[in-house]
């Protein structure tokens, strides 16, 4: 014990300087702003100063966008701790909880500090890989319009980006839960947001990425709200982390079932709530094609349930709650990247897919292969994911947007884009979180002790207890 | 004296209560606990995991009684929980020497009421 | 036990049939949109095609809706599932949450193939009692502004009122709670939605109905968010459920309490919450008839739940927290059909009526009635909402609304076309309920066996157990 | 037993009483509004009469308005509710539960009846010190927009504000929770929510408050969104509260931990969630300056959770869930001032301070001081709502809002300002309030009997208990 | 040997703990269980169904001892455990004719600590 | 008969039970209890308030058996649940002079299987 608190002492030390020079670089920052002359650095928040931009902003719009933001923020505090949290042990479901929050925390500060400047900042070499430093710390990123938001404050885009920037690394928690210990949990996720997550964000999404729709000169992959970016992303990153962790002792014969359905029902129920800002929200404006994302996400979100729980009928004789919700989290995933780009019929063709390929790899595939993915991050996310995109250029049809088209549209080139932007974004996940986790365990050692395991992350990890059983 | 110690039905406890009460039984204990026994415990299935569910959810009363009360203890459990089904569960009866009422200090017999 | 499987396997053929044709017929539904040109099918999505219905979207009244339709969603999942599911005994709690995810997942499909057309399309016949077919599958229901909302787009409007349709059924589990099986549950509540929620939503609120304030040649039943068709049909459709399947089992001498108060209070706040949307959204707007509507909503939930909770320490001896929240749903219930239409004054009246009347039938007469209501479906919804709807017919002021005045502002023959849709949905949705009952129970049995209710729903019909006891 | 419940009964008469007093004025008022004639009185809801002021009406404000009025909302009920519930033991979680509803209740009556017209009314004497009753009953309060909100409804605003008097109140529940009387509580809050509350409100925010930037002519304390008006003055209350009530039995070495942690992160998850309405909906428009609310308060929360994570980190050995969510608890309130008026640097600091300070306060000086503030109440809000008020006044640039500059923007004179504001807020709320608690305790006896604190609030206050430990 | 079981007032777990400590017995297993006894539970009340409220939350403590310590364990719960309020519990005394340590294998007396 | 009394470690239960199975003992009672041992618990924190954290969460197997069958449960359960740490736990065998089936009114040895 002594021994291990004094290994883990020595990287107060380090993180009190990295706290240090944050802030110092964060005033710096905002000095420069002011040296430069408020109207240039930060571009003016007075409306008088630039009628035309100002002028632009759409309270409506507005409105829709901060409130998809709120949305997207419970999705993972307190929906996806509540989902993972109620699925895992007595004894983990704090750590669980704790590092939904903690990522809450850091990766907020680390997309305001670099992550939205890498992400969506100007193209760094044109190449399309990734962003400049010149948002760093948001210099430059104000109340008025941007460059992605021709309606809607700079400001607003920005921290509605922030909260995918944060559901995505906590998702993986899935696939490590109740293994893993904290502190190299907190190294890896940082580390895993800048050099994983923020590149395939600018590659899909920035003005200048290379299969992003916005760049004229790049290969356009669809993906409305994340299908790569989020999903597939995480997802293949959780694969790499189950992998490389190994199986929880006991697995899958002696494991427990989840200490709290319940509270994984209230978790789903705010995923499914909270992803009405994430899919219609990303059409940054409170109109028809919003209304659109929101209508297709419902309806793929019920097919999927539906069919999820016809499929425990079938199999398994009876439908169950943590199926109906497990599928309704596919359909999500699923209709994801399509929600701005199908309709109806199409949203229920996805949500069918999402409810029979899930099932298949979570209930047949994974335990042939044998890997413990603890919460199936990856049959959810990964697999769904790369449904989903596949998907959209299937079903994409110009009656949401008359520019976007699918393979059933008469479109076999989208298809091909679609493959080609899931095949890189799998490889690049799965390959570069594998080199991650392989550094960050050479320092650090990511897989909790034998004993911790047994006692419980709550509380070898953050002596605390759960629930009382006498009081 | 004797500690009886019954494991039954959840659904019967309340009747069992009021049978014990009927005897002028009022002091007892109660634990919410799992059993296995021949009754088969429906298996559960989590995304396609299934679990043998072998443990079901019983109460267990703890008695302790002079011995003049044993016996209304037996029938009273024995009149309210059983349902002649499978399940129904088992009273153990133990030897209890000494008893001590915490409030008065006082030991045996008298303590035991 | 086998035997039992098998003749319940006997469903998924014909419900595998069921599905595919669904699937046929949604893909052929967008065909046909397709074959008769996008334009005209499926109203232009694209701004540029018709600039006048495009420019009659209004941001701001979007924003609301899509707002309003996620609290509407979060109503029901996880609202009114925790609200519920608090309240039964440990070994059906997960029953009641899986109640709820599965109406919303087969309600809002039904919705989207027909009950959208049924409830709001043209009125079949002329005599304003259903709608037709021509909107099945969402056919020309677009990203442009529809028939009943000038401002926002048509597909908001029908996703916000598919979250209607989807509450009203989950409103009735409290009245068979604990004890029906599941798949005829299914069974009835998809024909229930279809028959008996359909026609009613139609005669009150589509531009035909017979009863509609939409339609100049009706008697105007004044709902302004569903007192009649949500919370009259729910609540006396609850009544038939209770009286038609029996008491529980050792009811009511033997039920245990509720086995989570902190989840029955979650989810009152979230109804509470998600109730600012059902009321308030109901403006369609974003103006101050939607700010009349949320201020009188909540002014006469904390009526309602003040005036029960002094009930209760009047007649029980002490205020309870199950009382305040109970009494804020019933006041919440009360409101609905009154928040368009009165003042503060009327929604403090409202209110303490909905704190005293439910709660004497609930506290006084049903125990002398002795039928089994397990969760007081009908002695909150019904009760409750037939007070609300003879209310409005009271208290309803031009200060609000000009042209819609009740009779404490001169005009009776408001309070008499009330009585007459109360009189009319309560024999409607008594009457077909039942009738639907009897005929779901012929094929399937409803009623859970006597070894299922003594073992619980969650074990019995989803291989579940909420809480680990020994992890 | 008797005696007291008849000690109660006699309260129910006057209770009664009141309750009839109260809705003969609500009726009464409405009644003079008629005999006034609608348009003057009750301000046209009827667009085509006022042209000018409908066309005022901003839907996308409104929409945000309404939005963040819903979120505030949740806040209390049931995001504190369960914060604070989950911390206590579980025979008193109830308790806490039953506060907040009651709160919710029994003050948003007490704002439309007088604490809006008190706060926000018109200046009575011209002295800044409180409104006149005119707008009591909202008598005058209407659909078409205010002198508070030149773009949304009257009613809007009025209702957003009276989500402000509701959770304040209900902050201070952490001070007295598991040993305070239920209907003594209920008297208190009514005259804590009226005598302290309304006044400081009306102080800082009215148009006539003599610490108010509306008003022209007085010294302008910058609050943005409630940093004296709700924390300080809620924390001082609660330090009152604490004092005078004296320590729980046991205290502090027999203390259980919190009965159920995951029920605290919800609650946490909420409360941050809500406080985006808090803040950003504080700008009253859906604009660039609710954007940079919103940025800023979500970036200080994460900053202050993950200061507080490290602090624990270093003094306690590990990083806690509990610590987190204080800490991003005290980072919300510490950002809630100065929402509207720092940038992402000054948020840092904000947080970061709101990391340390209450931290040092709670873990370090607290326990010296050995009285027993049950869940931090002070710690947290007063301590943290010290530190942001303070923090406005340093960290305020003219970049947010032009007008606006704090001690390291050049104007040392707003920093005076800041601490005499704060001054003024502490002592006021804590000699208030203590002669508050002395005068309702003369009359009803505050404290929890001996035997009452034993078997819990629960049972003894409700008669109820939360779970059930056998079914 | 002695197998010792006491049922107390939840709040006065803590204490009965640390009294048995100084005695030097360090070993109890616990468990949350609910009584009926002298003391009235209080009547609770859910949508004005009254429920009689008869069981109360009580802790029971198990501790196995050697002879010598068998008075200084009832003595610190005794100590410990008493308000002279009506709830206080009772203490149960069972023989004990064999313990063993799962760890070591070893039984007896010299298992028991 | 003798009425066997076990604390094990909560991750061994599944063990334990598969163990007891094959040696052909199915029926047993369990429950979630809280220990205090040699096993020294993990301090806890809240706000900076430590907690001793002394009682860890264990589990009690209650399993009646004839004679025969004791043998044979203890081995089960020392080769299922001993894994050489502290904490392992104990089991206690107290005599067990009556039992009754409930289920059908037999008593001792017949019933107690
Ligand atoms: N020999 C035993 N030892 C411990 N517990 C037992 C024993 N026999 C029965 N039980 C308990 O009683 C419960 C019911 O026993 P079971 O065999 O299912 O019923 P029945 O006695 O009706 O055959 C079991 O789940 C178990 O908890
Ligand atoms: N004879 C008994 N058998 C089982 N449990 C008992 C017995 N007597 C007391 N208890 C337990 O002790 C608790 C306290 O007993 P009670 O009679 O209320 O206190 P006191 O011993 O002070 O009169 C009861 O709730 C019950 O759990
Ligand atoms: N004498 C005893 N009386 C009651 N419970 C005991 C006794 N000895 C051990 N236990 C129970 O067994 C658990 C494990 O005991 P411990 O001393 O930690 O393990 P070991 O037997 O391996 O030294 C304890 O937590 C306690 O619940």
């Amino acid at each position: 014990m002594k021994v291990k608190r004094n290994c883990c002492n020595k990287w107060i030390v380090p993180a009190l300087i990295a706290s240090a020079a944050f802030f110092l670089i964060a005033v710096s920052a905002s000095m420069a702003d002011e040296r430069a002359g408020l109207p240039a650095a930060q571009p003016a928040s007075q409306p008088e100063a630039q009628p035309a931009s100002a002028s632009a902003i759409n309270s409506g719009d507005t409105a829709w966008l901060l409130t998809s933001t709120a949305l997207v923020f419970i999705m993972t505090a307190p929906g996806l701790a509540l989902f993972y949290g109620g699925l895992v042990r007595r004894k983990n479901v704090l750590s669980v909880l704790m590092q939904c929050m903690m990522i809450m925390c850091l990766v907020s500060l680390q997309w305001v500090a670099l992550g939205y400047a890498l992400s969506f900042g100007a193209d760094a070499g044109g190449k399309g890989v990734i962003g400049t430093l010149e948002w760093a710390f948001l210099k430059g990123v104000g109340q008025e319009a941007g460059p992605y938001s021709a309606t809607v404050p700079h400001l607003a885009f920005m921290i509605f980006q922030a909260m995918f920037a944060v559901i995505t690394p906590a998702l993986i928690i899935g696939a490590f839960a109740e293994r893993i210990r904290f502190l190299p949990f907190c190294v890896f996720t940082l580390l895993w947001a800048t050099l994983v997550y923020d590149p395939v964000a600018h590659w899909v999404w920035s003005t200048g990425g290379w299969l992003s729709i916005l760049n004229p000169n790049a290969g356009a992959a669809m993906d409305f709200a994340g299908g790569t970016v989020v999903h597939i992303n995480a997802g293949m990153a959780a694969l790499a982390c189950a992998l490389f962790l190994g199986k929880r002792k006991g697995y899958p014969s002696k494991m427990s079932p989840p200490h709290n359905l319940p509270f994984a029902v209230i978790g789903a129920g705010m995923l499914w709530f909270g992803w009405f800002g994430f899919n219609a929200g990303s059409a940054l404006a409170a109109n028809g094609l919003a209304a659109n994302a929101f209508v297709v996400t419902h309806v793929a979100t019920a097919t999927a349930g539906l069919t999820w729980a016809i499929m425990d009928r079938i199999f398994n004789g009876k439908p169950t709650v943590l199926g109906v919700i497990t599928g309704a989290v596919a359909g999500l995933v699923a209709i994801t990247p399509a929600s701005g780009f199908v309709d109806v019929t199409g949203s229920i063709c996805i949500g069918a897919g999402a409810g029979v390929i899930p099932w298949l790899f979570v209930g047949i595939i994974k335990p042939r292969l044998g890997y413990d993915d603890s919460l199936d991050a990856f049959g959810v996310h990964g697999i769904g994911g790369i449904w989903g995109a596949l998907a959209t250029g299937l079903f994409a049809t110009p009656a949401v947007q008359k520019d976007f088209k699918g393979l059933f549209f008469g479109n076999p080139a989208q298809f091909v884009m679609q493959v080609k932007a899931v095949a890189v974004t799998i490889v690049w996940a799965f390959v570069l979180t594998y080199v991650l986790l392989v550094l960050v365990n050479a320092v650090f050692k990511l897989r909790a002790g034998e004993h911790e395991e047994l006692v419980g992350l709550d509380l070898t990890q953050h002596k605390e207890t759960a629930y009382t059983v006498i009081d | 004296m004797k500690y009886i110690i019954a494991i039954i039905q959840p659904d019967k406890l309340e009747d069992v209560l009021a049978k014990l009460e009927e005897k002028e039984i009022h002091l007892v204990t109660v634990t919410s606990v799992m059993g296995r026994g021949r009754q088969k415990g429906i298996a559960e299935v989590y995304r396609s995991h299934k679990e043998a569910g072998s443990l079901l959810r019983k109460v267990k009363l703890e008695i302790a009684v002079n011995e003049a009360f044993v016996q209304p203890a037996i029938d009273a459990i024995l009149g309210a929980a059983r349902s002649d089904n499978i399940g129904d569960g088992k009273i153990f009866v133990l030897d209890l020497p000494r008893v001590i009422r915490i409030r008065t200090g006082e030991e045996g017999t008298l303590a035991i009421g």
